[in-house]
């Protein structure tokens, strides 16, 4: 597959790490077992479009959030994690 | 449903009569005791064994498409019962006891061949591990014997043992019974013997929802009308969490891409089958056809589009020539991918589930193929007596709140590294 | 004073492949809504023109800043006046050295985008990849930054691969006769 | 019957004769030919012998979809099985073999199977070979001379000698194929400024031009296709790759190429065999074509019977007659050219059409070359052997049966477009009544077929077809230009009649490679097995090295007239890649070891090799496992190393373990969440040993944290972990907490660290180090130090894991080797000496501490002896999960010492520790290390135990071993086997 890294560029997806469903968001460090274990543990995993985290790692090793379709593979709207260098990669 | 032998063969060459059907063909009845979503092998095995050990044949088992269409057709058939923790090692130790009898059971060769699973060992480490492990199968009844680097070279020469080696080898791990098996000859041999015990296999059949009452599921929705059941059983792999969402169920599994591939037909070049997991996957044995089928990682990202990419070609066959350097000039004839339903700690869930009368049977990771007959078995019992039996009780759903995770590989609640 | 002893030092190599000591590699981090301002602060203290938007890199007397992250940017060149100590205030960004934790190989431009697409999925040839583009991308797995210069394409290696990447690059250079150029 | 060369003609070059040996027969070709060819010429037809039944097979067509001429080339470690004979380029030398046949191909002693045919009905393994007895041991019998029998060709056990390469390529069109219609794609997008790679298979640009005896654009067809391809290579924006094959399409327009080079004999060795060419192509236009279907009557697979398009082209490409007399047989108008050329050329042709009347020019072209036609006829056998003497025709009910002789048979069932590439990407071909033939389906993908691809069947249309291909692509990445509209499929004359089979005598083959009959899928269907999926693994039909390529749409639609439904109901089985069989070691590319894991080499690496440091390979590093002194063994090795840094001191180079810098004004608070103890409070110039946690409470890595500044931490990792602990620590920063104002930053690559660990360890250091106090007030236990060595700054830490009085020193790492030696002439002085990792960590198990077998990911903190470790004053990553009630257990398994009861005993790591009669089942735990102890003067080890010391401190246990066929008794001490108080540490 090939993503778009916003700061590198489009780039093949083995130079990225998965990261998984970015829809899980962790809780407080210190919250309760239930959200814990709900958020290690329980996940969507939709046939259709996932919204999941990827590393560049091999590249910027900045994380990415992105749409894409776990049938189709088509990919969209990627941009970084941390919004606040959103930005930085133009 | 006439007796499989040679002499029926004979019979029907000399007579030229047509054979019947291997397996019933029936319209849905509107209600049965049991349901079972899924016409793999999993669902398929467990409607045999609730008819043949639990006597409970007024059965159906749902296919959306034909049976044995999913994954139970899509792996590289590989049987072997080498694993290292409790609750693992006994339930595929019984598999293993199970497949060398399963062809006379089935009266339906399956082509279960023992000839030898061998996991490389590549490291000192990779060599304390193997006696671990070999320690552990030993004392479960599963015969195990070390090799060192020389016994090796003697059993399988053309691995690579040049200086110059990527992985050099330090030994193999041999289970002498693991093996594998023809995978569609499972689905067919389960599916006509079920079949002849009374169960009705409905394909073109996919559920769509689930009718519920309450807390309890009374029956499913399905493209071919309603079907009402006492016990409703979910046995669909890669789908797990589709069928699951459709009942409300969240699980702890996520759906990746498994390839695998076949070579060209070729006269017999490998006569065990060669596990390699010291660094990323590698998995090769050679079918009774002549075609090198062969496996490695899953494609690292959650998909269901059973088909994969390049990377991940490139990355099993430059494994497959490291490990075996003949292999350069064989040519890969075909891969396609499986959906590897994985959950959190890499182990199945056989278990009841929040909602009276559903049970799961799920996230089979890379094990699915080797774990048919012992998960219909502990299936089976699950849904006739409503409690898991002693094999498949460490598979509960809740065992992940309990902190009683089964983690083969040691890497977490990460399905893709498992 | 102890002499630096290179990770490619007295390996066998082709004319094309030679190895670059750049002295000095380092990173300044700033904080995101700080980045900004340290960027300007950079290029005035090095003299540089401006500072480099993503995936470029400004060269300047001795020293040339590469942008290798939105919040990062490399400081590369020869040897640092002695007495300039990077450094930046804590509440703008923080800085480390990491002059020997990369190591340059320098490909020359004859071959540099023919030998090194046989192992970067980066389109290197010199329309898509000019003088002063910088890349981040594996090579054989291993994450390296290159950096297109005049005289050829700089592969930017971690110090432990060096030997590795070294050999890859010039036994594939050995073998380049057999094909027509990209 | 023998096909032989004509005097003249064909794309040859007469002057350049190739001399290549056939079964070790020397035979002549000429440059041009493929093996395929130049074997017809020579007399060759009868080639190889059938998977099932060692039928005798010929060459059945002249392309990628041959399914009998599969031949072994080459000898030795170089033989390729497999090798198609029909797309094979005949070069200088070339040695081929015919396959699967013994003792020869004329005698061959499997042709007794036929004598077994009525039981070899698909699917009769299924039934038979389970007995006697219940278990698998009869199957294992049997199988043994089922593998002997399958299989084709036979590869070679020795390593491949040939070498691959890669080449990673972009460009903004990929046209596959370089037939009319892939030339005018390629030359109108790169003529609209598009860059375009124009990719063929054949060693021949031109496809079925290379065939054509009718003009194009008023001037011959090689006249045209001379100047096409003239203006194509001087066009600078095109790339044209012969010899190449396009065998997968993936996601987002990447695409695998495989193109075989060019070798002469003297330069095997330098070159490579293949090429992969992994190519990203914003737009792919398809012109690869389309497959002539064989049509199903009695002996269709005999030497003779070939495809009638494909005896064309033997004709007019290669000069090469089939037979002197031919029967085409057809149910289409495409064989009247196939049979003119074949009449022009001087072979007595005659025309079966299953059809009642044809009319239209390309049948009166046929009648004007003297070739008799006969309507309404089907072909129900052919007669012959080895060859073919003769084929029966009747009317479609089977009377009128009549027998022509022929030496020759061709036949054209209708035509498949090759869409194989656009339904990889799984999108579904759609069925066409009026043309009998899969047509591709609509697409978003950027992806077009063209041509015969998209079910065009005329010249011209090809050609208008491309240059519509190659505009539209154009257009979509943004140059003006005039689209031309895309001429619908189709262009005969007549209507195709679909297939009627009523009446075949004999065996007829729907899959000629794996010997599936007209009977077997008769059969199939009737078992149930009819779904094309089902009906496909149960009579092998379509997994042979043509995939299916002639043989799926004449199944499926014996399937459709079985089950009484239209074709397009029945569906179709998925094309998977590759296209065409492509080579593992292509896929691999060179040196692959080498480029999934590179080797990695420490700074004090050339040192240690010359101090003759006996190097093995962990987490991908090169290390110094022990430093043997003559032939000393490790395991004396490690024990001489132990007892000399327990006397004096030993230096150890440490620089692969992973250290990253942790900086900025919430790195603090970032690591007091990422460690379970405390690090904010930490003290600059502090060191501290900490456990990090995964999400699930579970111990993921250990090592010391240095706080080397107020905003500088050092976070040290295991040689494993060191690029995992990376990657934590960015997702947390970025993904959980992106407000924290810290940055992690490798820097395992910037230090070369040096372990040095003994009593006279300060002795060593105090003349070497300037600038640092090293007696104890001033340089206490897990303290951090900075300081120069020989005018180079470094940095010291008071750690130590093997017990005894130690320090970390790191420099840069280009000094590294200088220090390692500046330290090991010190050492030396001292008594003491190098050591490796081997007696690094038997003295960290001396002491007690967790080495990697106990990390597993499985173990908590506490079942490492670490629970008092974890803060109680701040939540950490893991900190709730941790307390889930099995995690809280006491009788998991947790950390102990083992010592032999009996003096002299050891017992071996691996080892399942249980009680003495409990000789089954997991037991109470196992050993994870094991050492011949110099201390203590015995062996020692540490293993995991269920219940732990607090359950078994001082109790007897088993050390089982089977495997080894050894049990020995233990008994459970305390794991800090010296020094538990730690006097040495703070000496």
């Amino acid at each position: 597959m090939r993503i778009s890294c916003p700061f590198c560029g489009e780039r093949d997806h083995s130079e990225f790490t998965y990261g998984g469903d970015a829809s899980v968001t962790f809780p407080e460090l210190d919250a309760s077992l239930e959200e814990w274990n709900d958020a290690v543990y329980i996940r969507s995993n939709p046939k259709g479009v996932l919204r999941e985290k990827w590393q560049h790692s091999g590249g910027c090793r900045i994380w990415l959030v992105l749409e894409r379709d776990t049938l189709t593979h088509s990919i969209s709207q990627v941009e970084p994690v941390r919004l606040t260098i959103s930005e930085l990669v133009k | 449903m006439t007796n499989y032998s040679a002499f029926e063969l004979l019979r029907h060459a000399v007579s030229g009569r047509p054979w019947s059907r291997a397996w019933r063909n029936p319209e849905p009845k509107s209600q049965y005791d049991v349901v079972i979503v899924g016409g793999g092998g999993h669902g398929l095995a467990t409607a045999y064994y609730l008819a043949k050990e639990f006597g409970i044949r007024n059965v159906a088992v749902l296919e959306k498409s034909h049976i044995g269409s999913g994954n139970a057709g899509r792996n590289t058939t590989i049987i072997l019962a080498n694993y290292l923790l409790a609750g693992s090692t006994e339930f595929y130790g019984h598999s293993q006891k199970l497949w060398d009898t399963l062809s006379s059971e089935l009266n339906f060769n399956v082509m279960f061949s023992p000839r030898g699973q061998i996991l490389l060992l590549n490291s000192s480490e990779d060599v304390d591990g193997a006696v671990r492990r070999s320690n552990i199968m030993l004392r479960h009844g599963i015969e195990a014997r070390l090799l060192d680097r020389a016994a090796m070279q003697k059993l399988v020469p053309h691995l690579d043992y040049r200086p110059t080696a990527r992985f050099p080898i330090w030994g193999g791990l041999l289970q002498p019974s693991g093996g594998t098996a023809r995978h569609d000859a499972v689905v067919w041999g389960y599916a006509r013997a079920a079949s002849q015990l009374g169960v009705d296999i409905i394909q073109n059949c996919e559920v769509t929802g689930f009718l519920r009452d309450g807390g309890r599921i009374t029956g499913v929705e399905t493209t071919r009308g309603r079907v009402l059941s006492k016990k409703t059983a979910m046995a669909v792999a890669g789908h797990t969490s589709q069928l699951g969402e459709m009942a409300g169920l969240r699980l702890p599994i996520e759906s990746h891409l498994l390839q695998a591939f076949v070579s060209e037909p070729l006269k017999p070049l490998l006569d065990h089958v060669i596990d390699f997991v010291s660094h990323g996957q590698f998995y090769i044995s050679q079918s009774d056809k002549g075609g090198m089928v062969f496996g490695g990682d899953l494609d690292m990202y959650n998909s269901y589009a059973q088909r994969g990419n390049l990377p991940a070609v490139r990355d099993v066959a430059s494994l497959a020539v490291s490990l075996m350097p003949c292999l350069g000039r064989v040519r890969l004839v075909r891969h396609w991918g499986g959906i590897n339903d994985m959950t959190m700690d890499g182990s199945p869930i056989i278990s009841k589930t929040p909602l009276e009368g559903l049970y799961l049977s799920g996230g089979w990771g890379y094990s699915g193929f080797k774990a048919t007959p012992a998960s219909g078995w502990c299936f089976s019992h699950l849904i006739a007596r409503g409690e898991n039996d002693r094999l498949s009780a460490p598979f509960s759903l809740d065992r992940f709140a309990r902190g009683a995770t089964i983690d083969e590989a040691g890497t977490g609640p990460i399905p893709r590294l498992h | 004073m102890a002499k630096r002893i290179y990770p490619t030092e007295g390996l066998a190599t082709v004319s094309e492949v030679t190895y670059q000591p750049s002295t000095t590699v380092v990173q300044y981090h700033a904080w995101p809504q700080r980045y900004v301002e340290m960027a300007g602060t950079l290029a005035a203290q090095y003299k540089l023109s401006t500072s480099p938007t993503p995936g470029k890199a400004v060269c300047g007397a001795y020293a040339s800043l590469l942008r290798v992250h939105p919040q990062r940017l490399w400081l590369v060149g020869g040897d640092l006046a002695p007495d300039v100590k990077p450094d930046l205030p804590p509440d703008i960004g923080c800085v480390q050295d990491l002059s020997h934790a990369w190591h340059t190989i320098q490909v020359d431009s004859s071959i540099a985008s023919q030998l090194l697409n046989q192992f970067v999925s980066v389109n290197l040839v010199p329309q898509h990849f000019p003088v002063d583009s910088v890349a981040l991308t594996p090579l054989h797995g291993i994450g390296v930054v290159l950096w297109c210069r005049p005289g050829g394409i700089s592969v930017l290696t971690p110090r432990s691969f060096a030997q590795s990447i070294w050999h890859a690059l010039v036994e594939t250079r050995r073998r380049l006769p057999s094909q027509k150029p990209l | 019957m023998t096909a032989f060369r004509f005097e003249v003609g064909g794309a040859l070059d007469r002057d350049r004769p190739v001399e290549f040996s056939f079964n070790g027969r020397r035979l002549q070709g000429y440059t041009g030919d493929t093996l395929a060819s130049a074997l017809l010429a020579n007399g060759e037809c009868l080639v190889g012998r059938s998977f099932k039944y060692h039928r005798p097979r010929g060459i059945m067509s002249a392309g990628l979809e041959e399914t009998s001429a599969l031949l072994t080339v080459g000898r030795g470690a170089s033989a390729t099985p497999n090798t198609l004979a029909t797309t094979e380029e005949l070069c200088q030398g070339l040695e081929a073999y015919s396959q699967h046949c013994w003792p020869s191909l004329r005698f061959d002693i499997g042709v007794l199977n036929q004598l077994f045919t009525p039981f070899l009905g698909a699917g009769f393994y299924y039934k038979t070979f389970m007995g006697p007895g219940k278990t698998s041991r009869s199957w294992m019998f049997y199988e043994r001379f089922i593998r002997r029998a399958a299989g084709l060709g036979r590869a070679s056990r020795e390593p491949d000698p040939d070498r691959y390469e890669n080449v990673e390529g972009f460009c903004d069109l990929l046209v596959v194929g370089a037939g009319p219609a892939g030339l005018e794609a390629a030359r109108v997008a790169s003529g609209a400024g598009l860059n375009v790679i124009l990719v063929e298979r054949d060693f021949q640009l031109g496809g079925n031009l290379l065939q054509e005896t009718v003009p194009i654009e008023d001037v011959t067809a090689s006249a045209w296709l001379a100047s096409r391809e003239r203006d194509l290579r001087a066009s600078p924006n095109i790339r044209i790759l012969t010899r190449t094959t396009a065998f997968g399409i993936y996601d987002h327009g990447v695409v695998g190429l495989v193109e075989r080079l060019q070798r002469s004999p003297g330069e095997l060795d330098n070159t490579a065999r293949e090429r992969l060419w992994t190519i990203r192509a914003k737009r792919v236009v398809v012109a690869a074509g389309a497959i002539e279907r064989p049509l199903i009557f009695g002996n269709n697979d005999r030497p003779g019977v070939m495809l009638a398009s494909s005896m064309r082209s033997y004709a007019n490409r290669w000069a090469v007659a089939a037979g002197k007399s031919a029967v085409i047989v057809t149910n289409n108008d495409s064989a009247y050219i196939a049979a003119r050329d074949l009449a022009k050329a001087g072979i007595f042709t005659i025309l079966v059409d299953a059809r009642e009347k044809a009319s239209g020019s390309m049948v009166d072209a046929a009648l004007a070359a003297d070739v008799e036609v006969r309507f309404g006829r089907v072909p129900l056998r052919a007669k012959g052997r080895n060859g073919v003497t003769g084929l029966q025709i009747g009317d479609p009910n089977g009377g009128h049966a009549e027998i022509i002789r022929c030496d020759a048979i061709g036949m054209s069932g209708g035509w498949s477009p090759t869409q194989h590439l656009l339904s990889q990407r799984g999108v579904r071909p759609v069925w066409s009544d009026e043309l009998a033939a899969f047509l591709p389906g609509e697409t978003r993908e950027p992806i077009r077929c063209v041509g015969a691809a998209s079910g065009v069947w005329g010249n011209d249309e090809c050609r208008d077809s491309g240059r519509a291909g190659g505009a539209e692509a154009a257009i979509a990445l943004g140059k003006t230009i005039v689209k031309p509209g895309f001429p619908p499929a189709g262009g005969w004359d007549n209507p195709i009649r679909q297939h009627v089979l009523n009446s075949i005598k004999g065996k007829a083959f729907v899959d000629v490679q794996n010997d599936v009959t007209l009977g077997d899928i008769i059969l199939s269907t009737s078992e149930g097995y009819d779904a094309p999926e089902l009906l496909k693994r149960y009579t092998t039909l379509g997994m042979g090295t043509d995939q299916g390529r002639t043989s799926a749409v004449n199944a499926l639609a014996l399937i459709a007239k079985m089950r009484g439904r239209q074709i397009s109901e029945v569906g179709t089985t998925t094309f998977r890649p590759p296209f065409a069989p492509v080579s593992i070691g292509v896929l691999a590319g060179s040196d692959p070891g080498q480029r999934l894991y590179p080797t990695r080499r420490s700074p004090v690496h050339n040192a240690s090799i010359s101090q003759g440091a006996n190097m093995i390979e962990s987490g991908f590093w090169l290390r110094s496992q022990y430093f043997p002194q003559g032939a000393e063994s490790l395991e004396a090795g490690y024990q001489r190393e132990m007892r000399m840094v327990r006397r004096s001191v030993g230096i150890c180079d440490v620089s692969s373990f992973g250290k990253i810098s942790v900086q900025g004004p919430d790195a603090g608070e970032f690591l007091n969440r990422v460690y379970v103890n405390a690090f904010k409070s930490l003290p600059v110039g502090k060191a501290r040993y900490g456990v990090m946690l995964r999400d699930d409470g579970l111990a993921m890595d250990d090592g010391t944290c240095w706080r080397v500044g107020e905003f500088d931490y050092l976070v040290t990792t295991t040689t494993a972990c060191a690029g995992k602990v990376l990657s934590w620590l960015e997702e947390l920063l970025e993904t959980r907490w992106p407000d924290l104002r810290a940055s992690a930053t490798s820097v395992t690559e910037q230090w070369a660290a040096i372990s040095i660990a003994g009593p006279r360890s300060r002795e060593l250091l105090e003349p070497i180090i300037t600038g640092m106090k090293l007696d104890n007030d001033a340089f206490p236990f897990m303290g951090v130090r900075e300081g120069k060595i020989d005018g180079v700054d470094c940095r010291v830490a008071r750690i130590s894991f093997s017990g005894e009085l130690g320090y970390e020193v790191y420099v840069p790492a280009d000094f590294g080797e200088n220090t390692w030696n500046l330290l090991l002439t010190g050492v030396k002085g001292l008594g003491g000496g190098p050591y490796g990792t081997e007696t690094l960590d038997a003295l960290a198990i001396e002491k007690g501490h967790i080495v990697g077998g106990e990390l597993d990911g499985r173990s908590t903190l506490d079942d490492l002896g670490l629970g008092r470790m974890a803060s109680g004053k701040k939540p950490f990553v893991g900190s709730v999960m941790r307390r889930r009630p099995e995690l809280c257990n006491d009788n998991r398994a947790q950390l102990v010492g083992l010592v032999p009861v009996t003096d002299g005993e050891t017992f071996e790591v691996g080892s399942i520790l249980c009680q003495q009669q409990d000789l089954s089942g997991h037991g109470l735990g196992w050993v994870t290390s094991a050492i011949e102890s110099p201390s203590l003067g015995h062996w020692i080890g540490i293993g995991m135990l269920n219940g732990g010391l607090s359950k078994w401190e001082g109790r007897t246990l088993l050390a089982d071993n089977p495997i080894r066929g050894v049990r020995y008794l233990v008994k459970v001490v305390s794991p800090h086997f010296i020094d538990p108080e730690g006097k040495r540490l703070h000496g």
